[in-house]
């Protein structure tokens, strides 16, 4: 019987956290059809006084498990450590970019929860709240592209007989990173695809996050469970 | 002369031939250029803004103490004197004179400190904070940017207490080291006593 | 890198990909291509440095941002897209200190550290100029706050970097394997106090001490630059006589030895 | 050899407090009536005495005395450094100022 060492209750804790992430997507009023950015003072304003309750409750519940996704890229780093690699220096990159994504969308999880938190104030606060939270959480993407290049960048050095993840997943992995990449610059534009509702900057940035967690995960399980089976008495 | 020193055998050798040699790591010797330079730079910005406002400056300076001013510098430099002396005995083997002379120093670097808190309190009393004015600005900014030198320079003493403490250690040079960064809180201090206090 | 034969870019992608010291490398022209895209940004694109002043009334500010509008809006767009080459970076650092005979928590904490501060200390202003130059009709008070608040984030962002650069300083002072120099250990030490001395821009609006005073900003710029190039130069010289051992770190061969510095045959 | 040193460095601590000393009479000597008074005479001394008092630190107390060439050529050249930047700050600064 070998021992518990819990990276797989980790594992598994990343469909519970999707459940939970997809259910506030939903629940917060302004993602289904995301807010444009030119929306009027008043427009914003009145949003947030008549959404008040869905936007806290979701937002709460983005507050809870808006770092659910940390475990998943240390498992990722801890499988980087296992590939042909002299230094540790990927999967240190890795743990350094781990911490970014979740604490900038909680700040704008705050900017978000503030806005609501006194909807009757002055609607030109309320906007500036909104632009905040909006702003901060389309160009929190630098870690994630990091991550992703650093992923490929690992997996194509990783050359051994049994490489830890296959090489599509290099590709796969520069593809959600040029995916991510026009959401850095959604502030040059209130319209059209870069606008922070528009195609660029909230769909395919947001797609690709699901997309990268879905396969990123189902890799992940499959790496985790041939080394429990290559290794079955781990030390 | 122990384990630590290893890596400097090849220096002491060269000590031997030409007997000169840089007290100290040389390295420590980057730190107090630097850092002499730094506060140069302090300095220079410190009397550009005194002569554009020459009255308010010299208004601000009344209120100084010069005995505060006098009474550091002179502890302050007996603490230079007791580190040299502890840096001498130390060198002929003599470690428990060193060590003697090591407390001293932190005997008067303990004394510098409680006179300039003092010296703080008394300013603050009179109304002279550091948002006052412009003279009060640099003046706590100085003294306590040297007093934040003088407090590392604790840490620093305490490493060379360490060192003589125990036959097994005794680095020579890292005594020296800590000698050389505890003169450096003194000169500067003599650069910002003569600045504050007498410049008019 | 290597003197191989072939095309130069031949010769770099059999490096890119075989080099033994192909992740060290990396990590290294990450950090050097950051840093000059940091001065590029920072200095030429957004023009938010040398900063602003924190004197300034309204309408100034207001202007500020007009002049800017375009130039903030996609200078900060590529440092949200670029900001993450900062991870690499960290990471060689974390590495230099995993080099050194001591202990791992030093390498950590600093990755820890410095992997935290480019939030407060980049990324908040980053975020706060872009909302700032979003919307020109904004209110002008709210404006200014959002002036204040990036300039103030970017300044005074203290402690990360404070105590990072004494965990490497005390790395470097107790290492034996002599991955760095003592003297760039005591020059972290007026790295630190750097940190000290920008603390009175939470304070004063105008004069030497405000965020563009000569005393927070200017010499505090001299200091980091100096503590930068060292860092940068030192790491180079470490990755070049780096064995992959555990022991003290060998020195490098007088030039006439080299010839073929490095090339890969003479490293297996 | 102890004897002799020690007693250097007292002479060197004895020189060093009486031109602290030399301060508190030019602080005397240039007010009037406890009212500070603007003086280039008492500015640039008070700059040159305490250069001095760096140079006699360096040498004596750092024993920059017994270095070699490199470190007390640096070592003074950074007094004169000193010296030019203070001085040049304050002549300068007095220029512009006027």
């Amino acid at each position: 019987m070998r021992r518990t060492d819990g990276e797989l209750i980790l594992f598994w804790t990343l469909p519970a956290i999707a459940i939970i992430w997809v259910s506030a997507f939903f629940l917060f009023p302004g993602f289904l059809h995301p807010m444009s950015p030119t929306m009027s003072t008043d427009e914003v304003a009145a949003f947030y006084r008549d959404e008040t309750a869905r936007i806290r409750y979701s937002m709460i519940l983005f507050n809870w498990f808006g770092v659910g996704l940390i475990p998943m890229v240390i498992l990722l780093a801890m499988q980087v450590r296992r590939m042909a690699h002299r230094t540790p220096i990927v999967s240190y990159s890795l743990i350094a970019c781990a911490g970014g994504p979740p604490t900038l969308f909680l700040i704008a999880n705050m900017f978000w929860l503030l806005g609501s938190f006194r909807p009757e104030r002055s609607p030109e606060l309320t906007q500036l709240l909104n632009d905040l939270a909006w702003i901060t959480f389309t160009v929190l993407v630098p870690y994630l592209i990091a991550q992703c290049l650093l992923l490929a960048l690992a997996i194509y050095w990783d050359r051994q007989e049994q490489p830890v993840f296959k090489m599509w997943v290099a590709h796969f992995n520069i593809l959600v990173a040029v995916a991510l990449a026009p959401a850095a610059f959604t502030a040059l534009t209130f319209s059209g695809p870069l606008a922070w509702d528009g195609l660029l900057s909230f769909w395919v940035k947001n797609i690709a996050i699901a997309a990268w967690i879905v396969v990123m995960a189902v890799v992940l399980g499959q790496a985790i469970l041939r080394r429990r089976v290559e290794e079955p008495v781990a030390a | 002369m122990t384990n630590l020193q290893e890596d400097s055998s090849t220096e002491q050798v060269d000590r031997k031939a030409a007997a000169r040699f840089v007290p100290g790591q040389p390295d420590m010797w980057v730190f107090v250029l630097f850092e002499s330079l730094l506060f140069t730079g302090y300095f220079s910005v410190y009397l550009i803004g005194r002569i554009q406002n020459r009255d308010l400056y010299l208004q601000s300076q009344a209120d100084l103490d010069l005995r505060f001013g006098v009474f550091n510098t002179i502890v302050l430099l007996l603490s230079s004197w007791a580190i040299a002396r502890c840096v001498q005995a130390s060198r002929e083997g003599a470690y428990r004179d060193a060590l003697r002379d090591a407390f001293l120093t932190i005997g008067f670097g303990v004394a510098f400190l409680v006179s300039k808190v003092l010296e703080w309190v008394k300013e603050i009393r009179l109304g002279n904070t550091f948002t006052s004015n412009e003279f009060f600005q640099h003046f706590f900014f100085l003294t306590s940017i040297h007093l934040l030198h003088l407090l590392i320079g604790f840490i620093v003493l305490g490493v060379a207490v360490y060192q003589l403490w125990s036959p097994a250690r005794r680095s020579q040079q890292l005594v020296e080291t800590c000698a050389t960064y505890w003169h450096t809180v003194d000169f500067l201090w003599a650069l910002i006593f003569a600045l504050l206090y007498v410049v008019r | 890198m290597s003197t191989r034969a072939g095309s130069p870019v031949g010769r770099f992608l059999w490096n890119f990909r075989n080099h033994p010291k192909r992740e060290l490398w990396f990590a290294w022209w990450v950090m050097v291509i950051f840093y000059q895209l940091y001065g590029v940004l920072f200095f030429l694109v957004t023009r938010v440095q040398p900063p602003a002043s924190p004197a300034w009334d309204t309408p100034m500010v207001v202007q500020w941002f007009n002049d800017r509008h375009f130039g903030l809006l996609a200078g900060f767009g590529v440092v949200f897209l670029i900001s993450g080459l900062c991870a690499p970076m960290n990471a060689l650092l974390a590495y230099s200190m995993r080099r050194m005979s001591v202990s791992r928590v030093f390498g950590y904490s600093y990755l820890i550290m410095y992997s935290l501060s480019a939030i407060p200390g980049m990324f908040v202003m980053a975020i706060a100029m872009t909302v700032g130059a979003l919307r020109p009709d904004r209110d002008s008070e709210l404006i200014h706050w959002l002036f204040d608040f990036a300039f103030l984030s970017f300044s005074g962002t203290m402690g990360v970097f404070m105590i990072g650069s004494l965990v490497w300083l005390v790395a470097i002072l107790i290492d034996k394997n002599g991955v760095f120099p003592k003297w760039f250990g005591y020059l972290g030490l007026c790295n630190a106090l750097t940190e000290v001395v920008v603390a009175p821009a939470w304070i004063f609006q105008r004069g030497v001490f405000a965020w563009n005073g000569a005393i927070a900003w200017w010499i505090n710029m001299v200091v980091f630059v100096t503590y930068t190039v060292c860092f940068i130069v030192l790491l180079r010289k470490m990755i070049e006589r780096e064995d992959f051992g555990t022991g003290p770190l060998p020195d490098l061969p007088p030039k006439a030895e080299r010839s073929q510095p490095d090339s890969v045959g003479s490293m297996q | 050899m102890s004897g002799t040193f020690n007693k250097r460095l007292a002479i060197v601590w004895l020189i060093l407090s009486a031109m602290t000393l030399v301060y508190v009479w030019l602080d005397v000597a240039v007010d009037q009536n406890g009212t500070l008074k603007a003086s280039t005479v008492v500015t640039v001394s008070a700059i040159i005495i305490a250069l001095v008092k760096v140079r006699i630190i360096f040498r004596e107390f750092m024993e920059v005395r017994h270095a070699p060439a490199l470190l007390r050529r640096l070592t003074d050249a950074w007094v004169v450094l000193m010296a030019v930047c203070l001085l040049g700050s304050y002549f300068i600064g007095s220029a512009l100022a006027s």
